[in-house]
């Protein structure tokens, strides 16, 4: 705990500063205390006013034009596949895929790679904790191709248990998907070692990165990883926009997922080949100003520095859980030992979470109840639902004091307390 | 909005320790209702005699809301004709929505139940106080 | 000509006063003159402050949140989708479904449709001026299930010969999906008629209302069309925003596309349920911004009104064709008669496309060169490539006048004069 | 940028009438080049004998640039070793893309080619330019 507070109290950068760059965190007489950043960020200036420079300045249609603007609208749709590419150390911007977000970066993998090489009697094997954007897909692909998936269960300290993951990859395992960080349990699985073990019995490894990626600094060689998906609007920059990293070697050889203007090549009347890398996975016009917003958000993170957000986040996490442990009138699910991150799951003994979360929202502290898109893991941990308070760049210990007194608010409004 | 007004005294002793939250051994009628965004799950159970609602009860999980809501609910009916029942949802579900506002009148048809009214300032809370409720209108709609 | 030149010089509406809504129309010394609006258009202010606007005080994921500003995000979300609904008269919200651009609308019906119902021997009909977002997805979709592509032919006005459509309907074709307006002829197909003729052989009409949308007021209970799908960035909203209105009967039967996030109900292991409509087609965090921006758009193009709109932008497509027909230099692509919007493709004789829109963006003009995702068109119409000229609700007869000068200084360019 | 000087008399020469634009009898070597984004589309036909290019033309169809860019390198390579091809190649892109701007040492290796130099205040144009490099690249890696 000193360490703990030594951190925050002596924030490695001056999270002051930066709260001045987020007009949201200002808005009203009693601006909201907002720990729901695992479910999306808010957006500094930077980020909102980039975007709206590049509408009124730079806006056409890219990849196609040509006129200036055409090209000064590919470059900047270029220039930030590029910043991601270099943000995550991916070979080549081919590898880097824009999407939607994360979920349809996933969607991408299991139908484009899924239908392709999954067949009766191989698995597929995930983890207990996946959100369903990271289950959902591989349940679909698996009823139709007839492969069965798999689970990887949790040890007791919710961790992911790595001799149950170790007992159930076999040379069936094709598919090995698992997050990065679990957004509800913020347990941190060891990506590397995961993308070793699948690849040792031949299979491909998919990291879920949605919540991994705001946190910390990410080398994708180094990780060894074959996909890895992330969402921008997690990470400070505009909805709209994600991104699939993939090897381009497996890309490469990958059917496109969805068809149209700009991933052709030559459309004859009955078929069609498709645009080189990574053209050939994004099909009609783009999100432009959402990935001019990735980068300007990449550009505002990485000015801070991973290393310094990574331990400040992780002392908000750890103050956060001992401070509600200390309670003893919650269940906290987050891990005590490993890896673990800035998002903290609980539930106040006798009172259900979106009680919680209503009473707490009247003290203008926004947190999420539910059963935050993974129901495998709720049941897993034999509860309906839970609270979570996720947090980020620009969160304070005072918050999570403010947080820690609407917790004994609500017990006092539900009546558990004289 | 008084947050203490929504957790009033009546939701809690409703939601805590409601007497008809239990099974209904003669049940002549039975509906599950289920909000799966949030969880919430309750099963009602009547037993209907002819044109009357003789018994009401319920089991199930789910916030306090939802939980009080569906035990008023059952205090309300029993006893009500199938047509009172029809009409006490269509009125409580309005009042929630803000469709209804005649508050003499909601009074006299909802009873206990007007003291879920504040609900209607919570939108993300709506579909908790309404669930029982369009669960029984379901019921009586068969 | 003499109604044209009156329609231009009297707008229906304020056109300098919209023109100041365009900060991108005032940009830089020589202000580009946009001729290509087709591609994608420009945002006004109105539409980039809401947005702005929503991220600064409304930000939240939305759909799950229980507290206010999830409300508000929710509720920001949610009155898009009924704006969206209102604006093309579908009879519920639940029949729109907010996709990235009308690239994934079409994919989605595709994929979830097409895939379901296609097998050997069934047909699908489609035009021979399709964008190739709607005819490489069902090159895929009868490519995978056995069923047969067949193309309906132009007749030597550009416009769809109805003849020939009719001929290859038949009790065989299942689906019949077609442009509103082609980006390239701008031609307009009678979408009523087409709809009521695909249902009396038992096939489903889908129309690509990518071109159509941004310029005429739709009503698609009168259209009688099964599904219409259409991108925001067309219509002066963001990137990253498209829609897909579905009959409610029909999506509801359909299976979803996409799985993850929030489009699910319940999620055992190895299956789950799915969301009611719409949610069960939009997967994963919604672009709240864009919708946002979508809403502001439509508000904006609907407070001139598109009678005025589509009058007002016939009209400049009709001077345009004229004034290029005048020149007697070059080949346009455009009809002469019968419905046709405010796009005209042409080719300057002796000069690659690619050259004049080079010189043009000399000239500060900026059209579109290509095959503007349309090769079967081209092919066609036995050329390569076009030029095309795209019209919006801020273009003039002053900006017209100056591109066709520019064509002049094309040919000087290339020696074609003297 | 000066358009004029980009299409200068030299390009509308090659590219309007030049003489290398026929097929090769005795090609030795063919070579696709294409640009699916704009279609340009040429083919480049070589006579090669031992080390030495002894004819080159092209056929095809394309912009004016890409035109003029082809034309230009036949000329250029005619008579030419495989190795100076391959240097004349890779100062052209370099010259193109802005990495070489030695305009002595371009102007020797690449006599009248370096009127495209203008090219590269144009990017949508690069690749029309290049189109040719490239593809003769790619056949001398072969
Ligand atoms: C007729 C038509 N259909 C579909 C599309 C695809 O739209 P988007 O690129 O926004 O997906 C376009 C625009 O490029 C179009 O003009
Ligand atoms: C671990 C994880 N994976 C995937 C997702 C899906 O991201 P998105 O909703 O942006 O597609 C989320 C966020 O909701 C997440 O937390």
């Amino acid at each position: 705990m000193r360490d703990v507070l030594e951190t925050l109290n002596n924030p490695p950068y001056d999270v002051q500063k930066i709260r001045e760059d987020f007009d949201f965190l200002k808005v009203g007489e009693s601006p909201t205390i907002y720990l729901d950043n695992g479910a999306t960020t808010q957006r500094p200036r930077q980020v909102l006013e980039r975007v709206s420079e590049y509408y009124k300045s730079e806006n056409a249609n890219p990849l196609r034009g040509t006129y200036h603007l055409a090209a000064a609208s590919t470059e900047a749709y270029e220039q930030a596949r590029k910043r991601v590419a270099k943000f995550i150390n991916a070979r080549t911007k081919q590898e880097i895929i824009f999407t939607r977000n994360a979920s349809e970066a996933l969607n991408l993998v299991a139908y484009s790679y899924g239908f392709e090489h999954l067949e009766e009697g191989d698995e597929v094997l995930i983890t207990r904790m996946e959100h369903h954007s990271n289950s959902v897909p591989w349940q679909f692909v698996c009823q139709k191709t007839g492969a069965k998936l798999v689970y990887a269960e949790l040890d007791g300290d919710f961790q992911l248990d790595m001799d149950d993951f170790a007992s159930k990859l076999s040379e069936k395992t094709k598919i090995v998907s698992f997050t990065g960080t679990s957004n509800v349990l913020s347990s941190e699985p060891d990506v590397k070692k995961i993308s070793e073990m699948a690849h040792s019995v031949g299979a491909i490894a998919i990291c879920d990165g949605a919540q991994m990626v705001p946190h910390h600094k990410v080398d994708v060689q180094d990780l060894g990883c074959d996909f890895l998906a992330l969402s921008g609007h997690k990470m400070y920059a505009p909805f709209g926009i994600g991104v699939l990293y993939g090897k381009r070697d497996i890309l490469q050889h990958m059917q496109p997922f969805m068809y149209g203007g700009e991933m052709i090549e030559y459309v004859q009347d009955f078929s069609a080949s498709y645009a080189p890398l990574p053209y050939k996975f994004e099909a009609g016009t783009q999100n432009v100003g959402g990935a001019v917003g990735l980068h300007a958000a990449i550009d505002y993170v990485e000015a801070i520095g991973f290393d310094k957000i990574s331990a400040y986040e992780q002392a908000l996490g750890e103050y956060c859980a001992i401070k509600l442990r200390e309670l003893g009138t919650c269940n906290v699910f987050h891990p005590t030992k490993g890896p673990r991150g800035a998002a903290v799951a609980f539930n106040v003994c006798g009172v259900h979470p979106h009680d919680v979360a209503s009473i707490l929202d009247y003290k203008h502290v926004a947190i999420r109840a539910g059963h935050h898109c993974a129901q495998q893991l709720h049941r897993g941990l034999d509860i309906e639902s839970s609270c979570r308070a996720s947090f980020g760049i620009y969160n304070t210990k005072e918050e999570i004091d403010a947080f820690i007194d609407g917790i004994n608010f609500v017990r006092e409004t539900m009546g558990l307390t004289k | 909005m008084d947050l203490k007004q929504i957790y009033s005294s009546i939701i809690m002793e409703h939601s805590n320790n409601s007497e008809h939250k239990h099974e209904l051994e003669h049940a002549t009628h039975n509906e599950r209702g289920h909000n799966p965004s949030c969880g919430d799950d309750i099963q009602l159970h009547l037993n209907i005699d002819g044109d009357i609602i003789k018994e009401a009860a319920f089991t199930g999980h789910g916030c306090a809301i939802s939980q009080a809501s569906t035990s008023l609910l059952c205090e309300l009916i029993e006893g009500k004709t199938i047509e009172e029942a029809r009409l006490a949802c269509q009125k409580f579900i309005g009042m929630i929505t803000g469709d209804e506002d005649d508050m003499d009148e909601l009074e006299d048809i909802l009873g206990d139940a007007v003291a879920l009214q504040n609900i209607s300032v919570m939108p993300q809370r709506v579909k908790c106080a309404v669930l029982a409720w369009h669960t029984l209108s379901d019921m009586l709609e068969k």
